[in-house]
């Protein structure tokens, strides 16, 4: 074997990821644990991102760097996600010793 | 080709390590491993310079941010009983089916890979001045937007953060008690970011 | 070599700009003296000459062609214009709820406002975005600081809830968004939309293109509340501190409709057919789901709610029509002006009612309300009327403008279904005008704010302007200069 | 001068709202009066046409010709007792909102009656709505809110899927502009099965305000629970404007649609007048009693209207006005009886034609003007109504011909033995003043219209032969003019119940 | 207006113009005023009738027709309100104004000191100008408008004293039942309209003549003509309402529900002459409808002891002849009985109202008696009357009966439809009427008195008011069957004057013309009839001392007849029963039914409410989980497409 791994491979790959990432959105209850499968999601973006970057070079430097640069953007956007994430998360802490999400069910009908 | 079924069973391995260890700190440390696995997936892409941000920015700062936050708050596990019970299959029935089905897609929409002439063309070296020319050249304006971004999570932060310090006459009490645990992370943040503004 | 994007233009971006300027002098100024008001008072200057810009901009690019910037990256043409108005109006009116209320409960923290005036930059970002990328940031900036703004008010759990809710559910759908713009990358190898669309051509729809095209919407729908991506609203509404949810229920949802519009008028414009369907299929259950469940909501926050998920049922009527030239999005741009003014104006009564308490929005806190304070009562009876599609007031000539649209686009059906629910509506709406009017006594009494009142008399005559002068604002979005008709 | 018919009650609104009692009555009249004026010298009066959202095709378009000026004449004389009543007998704190509510509602109706523009029209509908609610809401009775929310549920759900009819309808003709001129040629060539839907659409809506069997129930509610001074009814009355939808909108833009449904439609219509006749005849109190009667009356209009031919829709819109003034009337007279007595119930009075003569002659006038006694308001319009109605149908409209006719003699002199015949159980005041200048405006009006209709009527033929496509001037090819042609038609054919087309050139 | 015989046109104008002055002003005038006011206000009418009568002598084109307003309009169709004054209408309107005048005189002396005089007057000028429109229209419409216009004002006066719940009912019965007929009258409008695309009685009649012979519209049309003569004119089977219609004052019995009014319908058939020639159907229908009210009304009249009641059965008996007149299409001799019937009938009915009047109110007959010596003015002209209608010869109810009798026998219109059982039908009746007339007079004024001694002490004539008007109308009663001798010997100058006016030159029904001999034995048939029945009368009640009227006052035959037929008891059980039940059931069905839907559709939509509450669950991670099936399923949907394609 050897030759290249298709541009298809690595986004079923990162299908993957994205879905494991959603799935413990569903399933995590402490807060925090959701915000590193929201990072997980990401990543799995920036995987495909990166695949197709690679892919792309058939058009060119500009169209694939482009992906690749967007990857550093989305990395950016992660971050700022976190910071504000963080501190409603330890704001939050303050008023009631958890971050388990399914206490957050007061505001209802 | 087998590097490439390794480094995706480890990442996924440690992906699902994320969605299901009960202690946050090893699902913390298991995304790391995910992300060091992505890190050389991205090498492997030709994105060194990337794959060297991911360890270094992903895998580095902001992992450790979380594993601080989580030292911090002390996060325990998940109580063993958790309501909405059903939602777990759920979950994990309609991510299969998603996940099958956006591979299925990108099958039946195959693309040339190009070859390793125009390969080698486009990506030289270690890419840290394509993807220099490409942010400071057409995605000028989108830097720029990030740094505002970036501003925009500080204030956030800050502001969340701080309250009770900040707060004027009409929180009583709870101000003085809430000052002293103001979370330290704030600042070198803040510096980080005026840095990044000051571009 | 550094290649500089042809055409840095930094007129268009005026508006944001100055925004950004004042936010930061806003900061400065809150985090120095420590109070909030300086930083308003800045807002409130900033807003102005934004819309000052704004509104020169309408006219100027009501003169010709849309205007592009920085490559593909940012274009100006009249509807996006007057969606940026659109939306400094609505901070505006946001700035004037808050104005008494902060300091009454405790938000009046220097990052306030300059927090407002980025969300506001975020959103003229998504609103003027030409390419997925500059959309993404503007998303995130305005995203971010609504996040953060829900969870403002200090020690409130609820306040607190709707924003660590309004986070969790927020990053998910921008994680799913990033997701299919990178595989609409992936289909097409570009990130601005016209690009995006010569790529797309007008041939067989490629399903990676589709895929990434449904995840787009999806992460959008979740920002303008398509059902099933509706849920938080109810709660954040509700949670979040009511000059925050007031900011919210108009500014975040025209950015978000005028990135979604945008996306589907240039990005794809006729090239994804099968989108079309998908869309119109999340807008018939956001029509029955947004109404029948606004039908039995106790509390008149929640109500406003689901309407304004009802709402996004009938914007996303408009947005259908993307495909038919500027249609769409003239309809979507006209559409939220009226949105934005009669709910910013239900959302300005609602917060002198509500006062302080959380729960103050009892359908039994308005009973009586048409004896007790006639004044508050008659304008809330103005909006709640125009949010039901009454004419002649703005709300008819909105709903009237998204209906015809559907229609154009072939879309009989959705129309119809629209209107059969628009009676529900009414139902709902009408409650409270009952509870205002018909049932005297009720408890209560509604705080006096003065910013609070010019918000509402400000609103009340926008809607009943824009009812009986629905064409001035209309030519304006069409691009055609006004002509006064002469004759009565 | 059109505007004039909306903007003078508008702004006598807008100026009695806020004043003393006294003063505002005194506007209110002065404004009324003006618009009866104004009314007078509407059948001549120039159309009118500003742009208002050209991008739609929606334009203020106003145009008095045809049937608009003689509803707005019967409307506006009703207006005048009306204000009368309502400034006089409305409580001191609550009659300047109620002069101004009266005010804008006829306001929104003239609108409605001059419009010419589709969208236009469907403003001065919601329009018209609003103050009959408050009306209601405001100033009815204990058990209203329940009435209110019903009158709002029917009216709303008919109105906006006649919205959905409207504003699909230039889309699908490719009308330029929704002007009427405009709309006709189009939409008349849409393809019978888009013209049927379509034309349920405004049906919905119209069949609601007619009201139509079986979606009426709103009407008895309405009437029950508005304020006892009758003046809301009144309102309500000069409201029931379903047949003029379908005979100036529905019916000339959508004729295949009109025909595809006509048989069902006229069916209801004929139950309607019968059902109302004899539920009139059961009812123990003046309101629901009232109310009843109305809903026949309308019936028979629907019978007019759905009949497509040009006698049945001319005594429809005739019969309109006339039973604005008859029924407005009653509602009127009902009121000065409810002040006599304190209430509705039949059974509280009797024999009062001892001491009050003459309230008890002017109401039997009114009455019979009401049952379509000839020679007064109601009769042109019954009579043509169901001629038009027997040349579409000759067996069901005979049915509902003897049960409406018959019940509204029932129901009348019922009504008018169990108020005035009899032994007074006590005597009471006979009509004052104001009571007389209340009365005497109505009594003129349905003299006016009982004995020389033609003037008013040669208005809305115009209308009519535009609606149905007449060809005015053969006389004998559509109708049978000369008795000779019937003869040799009939001579032909010796079936007894000839078809519709002799039916006074129904459709051509 | 230039044409005299067109001012016959000023009479309801006039009529209405005096009826609005006592209405209004009434009140103010003192006693005698409104009515003086009122007699001269019918005089006048009198006068300009006898005018036209005076100004159409001798005109070739006996037909004066005068257009007044429009009145209706429908595409091409168009009607105007107009006047048609011809020897018809004139005779009519010479009835209506005379016998009017007369009545009105009477009046003035019989209401004399009543709460509501007045407004008695001004009821009654309503009445003459609504039957004068009645009888002037020259289309059907404006005829309509007279023909309610009377039923108003005999509601009104039938419900005069309407203090007495029971005279409220009467008048109430006598206008539903009216409004019955007059159904019949909207739908014979319209099938008109419908086949000849007008009103006007002239067109109409001209169309009629051009269609085929027996042509089922035009029996169709003839039917529902019927049905609302049948209601006007009190036929079988609507002829309930005219005894209980002797509620009114007694004059007004005699002017509306004996005189005029009452032969409305024989009027509106005998105008339409011409179309019911072309269909024998409608008119053996109209025939033998008439034969049977006569028979079943004057059974009705033998038990009555009601003074009045008696005279309304006879009324209706009368009318029957009449209707059988225009049924066998001699309709100048149906005008002609109606000519001589509104006197001697008028008559009748004065002289019990001065009868009553003297007795102070009393109308049982089974308590007078011995009258006649009393009253004699009243007694005598009484006595006239009772002669003429019993159709004792050369009295003026002979000739007119007889002429009915005779054409009914030779009638060829209605071959195939039974003639001599009309004539027999007729015939038996002529004797029953002489009968039960002379019991009525007998009973009144002969005999003994079985009066209280109060109520005898205090018995007077009337006042000349009101003897008078008796005098003038017994000479009438006498003579004015002279205009109509039979044509087979006589000189008959009716029949040639009213000829024109009915069926004109459209068309003739023809009579068959037997010999002499045979006709004079008709004559002698119903001479002979009459006495038969006199004699009888004059057996039971003066021979045998009138004590089988007590006897045969009671037994289950009496109860019988005095009950009209048990038509009364029927009909509630029937009609009015089933009619009450349904609209009973519709009123609780609307409250209960048609209300509830919106009912059904509220909790519907409440439903939907809860629904949709119930999935806002409140947990972040529930939402999360529909926002993602949201994506799975466009996702999987997507794929399909993708794979598909």
């Amino acid at each position: 074997m050897g030759g290249p791994v298709p541009t298809e491979a690595w986004v079923a790959l990162s299908a993957a990821l994205f879905a494991i990432g959603a799935i413990g959105v569903l399933t995590r209850r402490s807060a925090i644990l959701v915000f590193l499968s929201v990072e997980l999601m990401l990543n799995a973006a920036n995987l495909a991102l990166v695949a197709f970057a690679r892919q792309w070079a058939v058009a060119g430097t500009q169209v694939a760097m482009s992906g690749q640069t967007v990857v550093f953007i989305v990395l950016a956007i992660a971050a700022a996600e976190v910071a504000v994430g963080l501190g409603i998360l330890v704001a939050i802490f303050r008023d009631r010793v958890s971050t388990d999400v399914d206490t957050l069910s007061e505001v209802r009908l | 080709m087998l590097v490439f079924i390794v480094l995706s069973v480890v990442m996924l391995i440690g992906a699902v390590g994320v969605v299901t260890l009960r202690q946050p700190v090893h699902a913390a440390l298991s995304l790391v491993g995910t992300l060091l696995t992505l890190a050389i997936a991205y090498v492997q892409l030709h994105a060194h310079f990337l794959a060297a941000i991911q360890v270094i920015v992903y895998a580095g700062a902001i992992m450790v941010l979380f594993l601080f936050v989580i030292m911090l708050l002390n996060l325990g596990g998940e109580s063993p009983t958790p309501r909405l019970a059903w939602i777990r299959p759920a979950a994990w029935a309609v991510g299969a089916l998603t996940a099958v089905a956006i591979v299925v897609t990108v099958y039946a929409d195959p693309r040339a890979l190009p070859d390793a002439a125009t390969l080698a063309a486009v990506f030289t070296g270690s890419g840290v001045e394509q993807i220099a020319d490409q942010l400071f050249g057409p995605y000028v304006l989108t830097f720029q937007l990030v740094g505002v971004l970036l501003l925009t999570g500080i204030v956030g932060a800050v502001g969340l953060v701080q309250r009770k310090a900040a707060v004027s006459a009409s929180a009583q009490g709870r101000a003085v008690g809430a000052a002293g645990r103001t979370p330290p992370q704030a600042p070198p943040m803040d510096a980080g970011a005026t840095a990044e503004k000051g571009r | 070599m550094i290649a500089p994007p042809d055409g840095v233009a930094l007129l268009p971006l005026a508006p944001v700009l100055t925004l950004l300027i004042a936010a930061s002098a806003a900061l400065l100024i809150g985090v120095t003296t420590g109070d909030a008001r300086n930083g308003g008072a800045l807002a409130v200057l900033g807003l102005l000459v934004a819309a000052l810009f704004a509104g020169l901009r309408l006219f100027d690019a009501a003169g010709g062609a849309p205007v592009t910037s920085f490559g593909l990256q940012w274009q100006v043409d009249a509807p996006s214009a007057g969606l940026a108005l659109t939306v400094l109006i609505g901070a505006f009116l946001a700035v004037l709820i808050g104005w008494d209320a902060l300091a009454r409960t405790g938000m009046d923290r220097p990052e306030y406002y300059p927090l407002l005036l980025l969300a506001t930059a975020g959103a003229m970002t998504m609103i003027h975005a030409a390419d997925f990328v500059v959309l993404l940031l503007g998303l995130e900036i305005l995203s971010l600081s609504v996040y953060a703004l829900s969870a403002w008010r200090d020690g409130d759990r609820q306040s607190e809830e709707a924003g660590l809710k309004y986070f969790l559910l927020g990053a998910f759908a921008s994680a799913v968004l990033i997701y299919g713009v990178a595989l609409v990358y992936g289909a097409t190898g570009a990130f601005a939309f016209t690009d995006i669309a010569a790529s797309l051509g007008d041939g067989p729809t490629a399903p990676l293109a589709l895929l990434g095209g449904v995840l787009v919407l999806a992460g959008l729908g979740f920002k303008v509340s398509f059902a099933p991506f509706h849920q938080w609203a109810p709660d954040v509404y509700t949670g979040a501190p009511t000059p925050v949810t007031a900011f919210m229920s108009v500014v975040v949802k025209a950015a978000a409709f005028g990135a979604l519009v945008r996306v589907f008028a240039l990005a794809w414009p006729q090239a994804l057919p099968e989108l079309d369907t998908l869309l119109a299929a999340l807008v018939a259950l956001t029509l029955l789901v947004g109404n029948f469940g606004a039908l039995l909501q106790s509390g008149v926050k929640r109500m406003l709610a689901y309407s304004a998920v009802a709402h996004a049922g009938y914007l996303g009527l408009a947005v259908l029509a993307a495909g038919q030239g500027m249609l769409g999005q003239q309809t979507v741009a006209w559409y939220l002006l009226a949105y934005t003014v009669m709910n910013a104006g239900a959302f300005a009564v609602l917060s002198l009612v509500m006062g302080d308490d959380p729960r103050g929005d009892r359908i039994e806190a308005w009973e009586g309300l048409g004896t007790r304070r006639p004044g508050l009562a008659i304008a809330m009876t103005l909006f709640l009327f125009s949010l039901a599609g009454l004419p002649p007031l703005a709300g008819f000539f909105g709903k009237a403008l998204a209906v015809q649209a559907a229609l154009q686009a072939g879309w009989t059906a959705l129309a119809v279904l629209a209107l059969i629910t628009a009676v529900v509506a009414v139902v709902y709406y009408l409650r409270v005008v009952w509870a205002m009017w018909l049932t005297k006594g009720g408890q209560g009494t509604p705080l006096r704010s003065g910013a609070a009142s010019w918000a509402i008399g400000l609103a009340a005559a926008g809607t009943v302007a824009l009812g009986l002068f629905p064409s001035v604002w209309y030519g304006l979005l069409e691009g055609v200069r006004l002509v006064i008709q002469a004759g009565l | 001068m059109t505007a004039a018919a909306i903007l003078i009650p508008l702004v006598a609104a807008i100026v009695a709202w806020r004043l003393p009692r006294r003063v505002a009555a005194v506007v209110a009249l002065v404004g009324t009066i003006a618009t009866f004026l104004v009314a007078t010298f509407l059948a001549g009066a120039p159309a009118l046409e500003i742009a208002w959202l050209p991008a739609l095709g929606i334009g203020f378009r106003l145009d008095p010709a045809g049937v608009s000026s003689v509803l707005i004449l019967a409307a506006s004389l009703t207006m005048i007792p009306t204000v009368l009543v309502a400034g006089r007998h409305v409580g001191e704190r609550d009659a300047p909102a109620f002069l101004a509510l009266l005010l804008v509602m006829q306001a929104s109706l003239n609108g409605l009656f001059l419009a010419s523009d589709l969208v236009l029209t469907y403003v001065f509908w919601e329009a018209t709505l609003i103050p009959s609610l408050l009306m209601l809401g405001l100033f009815g009775g204990d058990r209203r809110r329940g009435a209110v929310t019903k009158y709002l549920i029917y009216a709303v759900s008919g109105s906006f899927l006649m919205l959905a009819s409207i504003l699909a309808l230039r889309p699908l003709s490719g009308a330029e502009s929704y002007a009427f001129a405009d709309l006709l040629p189009a939409t008349r060539a849409l393809d019978p099965v888009t013209q049927a839907w379509l034309f349920a659409g405004f049906a919905a809506a119209f069949a609601v305000k007619l009201p139509l069997f079986p979606l009426h129930s709103w009407l008895i509610d309405f009437h029950r629970q508005n304020h006892p001074s009758g003046v809301a009814d009144v309102a309500g009355t000069l409201y029931k404007v379903g047949g003029f939808g379908f005979f100036a909108w529905a019916i000339p833009l959508l004729p295949a649609g009109a025909q595809a449904f006509q048989p069902w439609l006229l069916t209801l219509a004929a139950v309607t007048a019968v059902w109302g006749g004899l539920a009139a005849t059961q009812q123990k109190d003046l309101k629901s009693l009232m109310a009843y009667m109305s809903l026949s009356h309308m019936g028979l209009v629907g019978i007019g209207v759905f009949s497509l031919t040009a006698a049945g829709m001319n005594g429809a819109m005739i019969l309109l006005a006339a039973q604005m003034l008859s029924t407005g009337g009653l509602f009127l007279l009902s009121g000065m009886l409810h002040r006599r007595r304190d209430t509705f119930e039949l059974d509280a009075f009797g024999g009062l034609a001892k001491s009050a003569p003459a309230l008890a002659a002017v109401t039997l006038l009114v009455l019979f003007a009401a049952i379509g006694v000839p020679g007064l308001s109601n009769f042109p319009g019954e009579f043509m109504s169901l001629m038009g109605g027997y040349a579409a149908s000759p067996w069901l409209i005979s049915f509902a011909a003897l049960g409406s006719v018959v019940a509204a003699g029932v129901y009348g002199v019922n009504t008018y033995q169990r108020l005035y015949q009899g032994r007074a159980r006590e005597g009471t005041r006979d009509l004052n003043g104001l009571e007389v200048l209340v009365i005497a405006p109505i009594l003129a009006g349905i003299l006016w219209l009982g004995l020389a209709p033609a003037p008013q009527i040669a208005r809305i033929d115009a209308a009519t032969v535009v609606a149905l496509e007449l060809e005015v001037d053969t006389t004998g090819e559509t109708t049978g003019q000369t008795p000779a042609g019937a003869a040799e038609r009939l001579a032909n054919d010796q079936e007894a119940i000839p078809a519709p087309d002799l039916a006074l050139g129904g459709e051509p | 207006m230039s044409d005299p015989a067109a001012w016959i046109a000023l009479v309801p104008a006039i009529a209405l113009a005096g009826a609005l002055i006592n209405g209004l002003f009434g009140r103010s005038f003192r006693e005698p005023f409104p009515g003086v006011l009122a007699t001269v206000v019918a005089a006048t009418g009198f006068v300009l009738s006898f005018v036209a009568f005076v100004a159409l002598q001798g005109r070739e084109q006996a037909h004066v027709a005068l257009e007044l307003w429009p009145y209706l309009q429908a595409g091409s169709f168009d009607l105007s309100l107009g006047v048609m004054v011809d020897p018809l209408s004139v005779l009519m309107m010479l009835v209506i104004t005379g016998v009017g005048t007369l009545i009105h005189l009477y009046s003035v002396g019989y209401m004399h000191g009543d709460a509501g005089y007045s407004r008695y007057f001004s009821f009654l000028n309503l009445f003459i100008a609504a039957m004068s429109v009645l009888v002037l229209a020259d289309s059907f419409m404006l005829m309509f408008v007279g023909w309610e216009g009377v039923g108003v004002s005999s509601f009104l006066l039938i419900g005069f004293w309407y203090q007495t719940k029971a005279n409220a009912d009467a008048a109430r019965k006598a206008f539903i039942v009216n409004r019955i007929g007059d159904v019949g009258f909207l739908l014979a409008m319209f099938l008109m309209v419908a086949t000849f695309g007008t009103l006007n009685i002239a067109e109409v009649n001209a169309g009629a003549v051009g269609l085929a012979f027996g042509s089922g519209t035009l029996a169709l049309i003839g039917l529902f003509l019927l049905v609302a003569a049948a209601g006007k004119s009190a036929q079988l089977p609507l002829q309930v309402w005219l005894p209980d219609a002797m509620a009114g004052p007694t004059p007004v019995s005699a002017l509306i529900h004996a005189a005029t009014m009452v032969t409305a319908g024989v009027y509106l058939i005998a105008r339409t002459a011409p179309l019911f020639s072309m269909t024998p159907l409608a008119s053996a229908v109209v025939a033998w409808v008439g034969a049977l009210t006569a028979l079943v009304a004057a059974l009705a009249a033998l038990g009555q002891t009601d003074i009045k009641k008696i005279l309304a059965y006879s009324t209706i008996s009368q009318l029957g002849y009449m209707f059988v007149a225009v049924g066998v299409g001699a309709y100048w001799v149906a005008i002609f009985h109606v000519f001589t019937h509104a006197f001697f009938k008028a008559l009748l009915f004065l002289g019990s109202g001065s009868v009553i009047h003297a007795l102070g109110g009393e109308q049982d007959i089974r308590r007078m008696g011995g009258l006649g010596a009393k009253m004699r003015i009243t007694g005598t002209t009484s006595l006239i009357a009772t002669l003429a209608i019993a159709g004792v010869p050369l009295l003026s109810g002979f000739f007119s009966k007889d002429a009915i009798l005779a054409h009914a026998f030779t009638s060829i219109h209605l071959d195939g439809y039974g003639t001599y059982g009309l004539y027999g039908v007729l015939l038996l009746t002529a004797a029953l009427t002489a009968f039960y007339m002379f019991r009525w007079y007998y009973g009144i004024f002969g005999g003994t008195s079985r009066m209280t001694a109060k109520a005898a002490a205090n018995v007077h004539e009337s006042p000349a008011t009101m003897t008078v008007p008796l005098m003038v109308l017994a000479f009438f009663a006498v003579f004015a069957g002279y205009l109509g001798l039979p044509e087979f010997a006589f000189p008959n100058w009716i029949a040639h004057w009213l000829e024109p006016a009915t069926l004109g030159e459209l068309t003739e029904v023809p009579f068959r013309h037997p010999a002499a001999w045979v006709e004079w034995m008709l004559i002698l048939a119903s001479i002979v009839a009459a006495g038969a029945g006199l004699a009888l009368g004059w057996w039971i009640y003066a021979a045998r001392k009138g004590a089988p009227i007590r006897g045969l006052a009671e037994g289950p035959l009496a109860r019988l007849s005095r009950s009209g037929l048990g038509f009364d008891a029927a009909y509630r059980a029937l009609f009015i029963g089933g009619a009450e039940g349904t609209a009973s059931g519709v009123a609780v069905l609307d409250r209960d039914l048609v209300d509830r839907g919106l009912l059904g559709l509220g909790t519907a939509l409440t439903f939907f409410g809860r629904l949709s509450a119930r999935l806002q669950s409140g947990f972040v991670r529930a939402y999360a989980l529909a926002m993602f099936v949201g994506v799975g399923v466009l996702v999987i949907l997507v794929a399909w497409m993708g794979v598909r394609a």
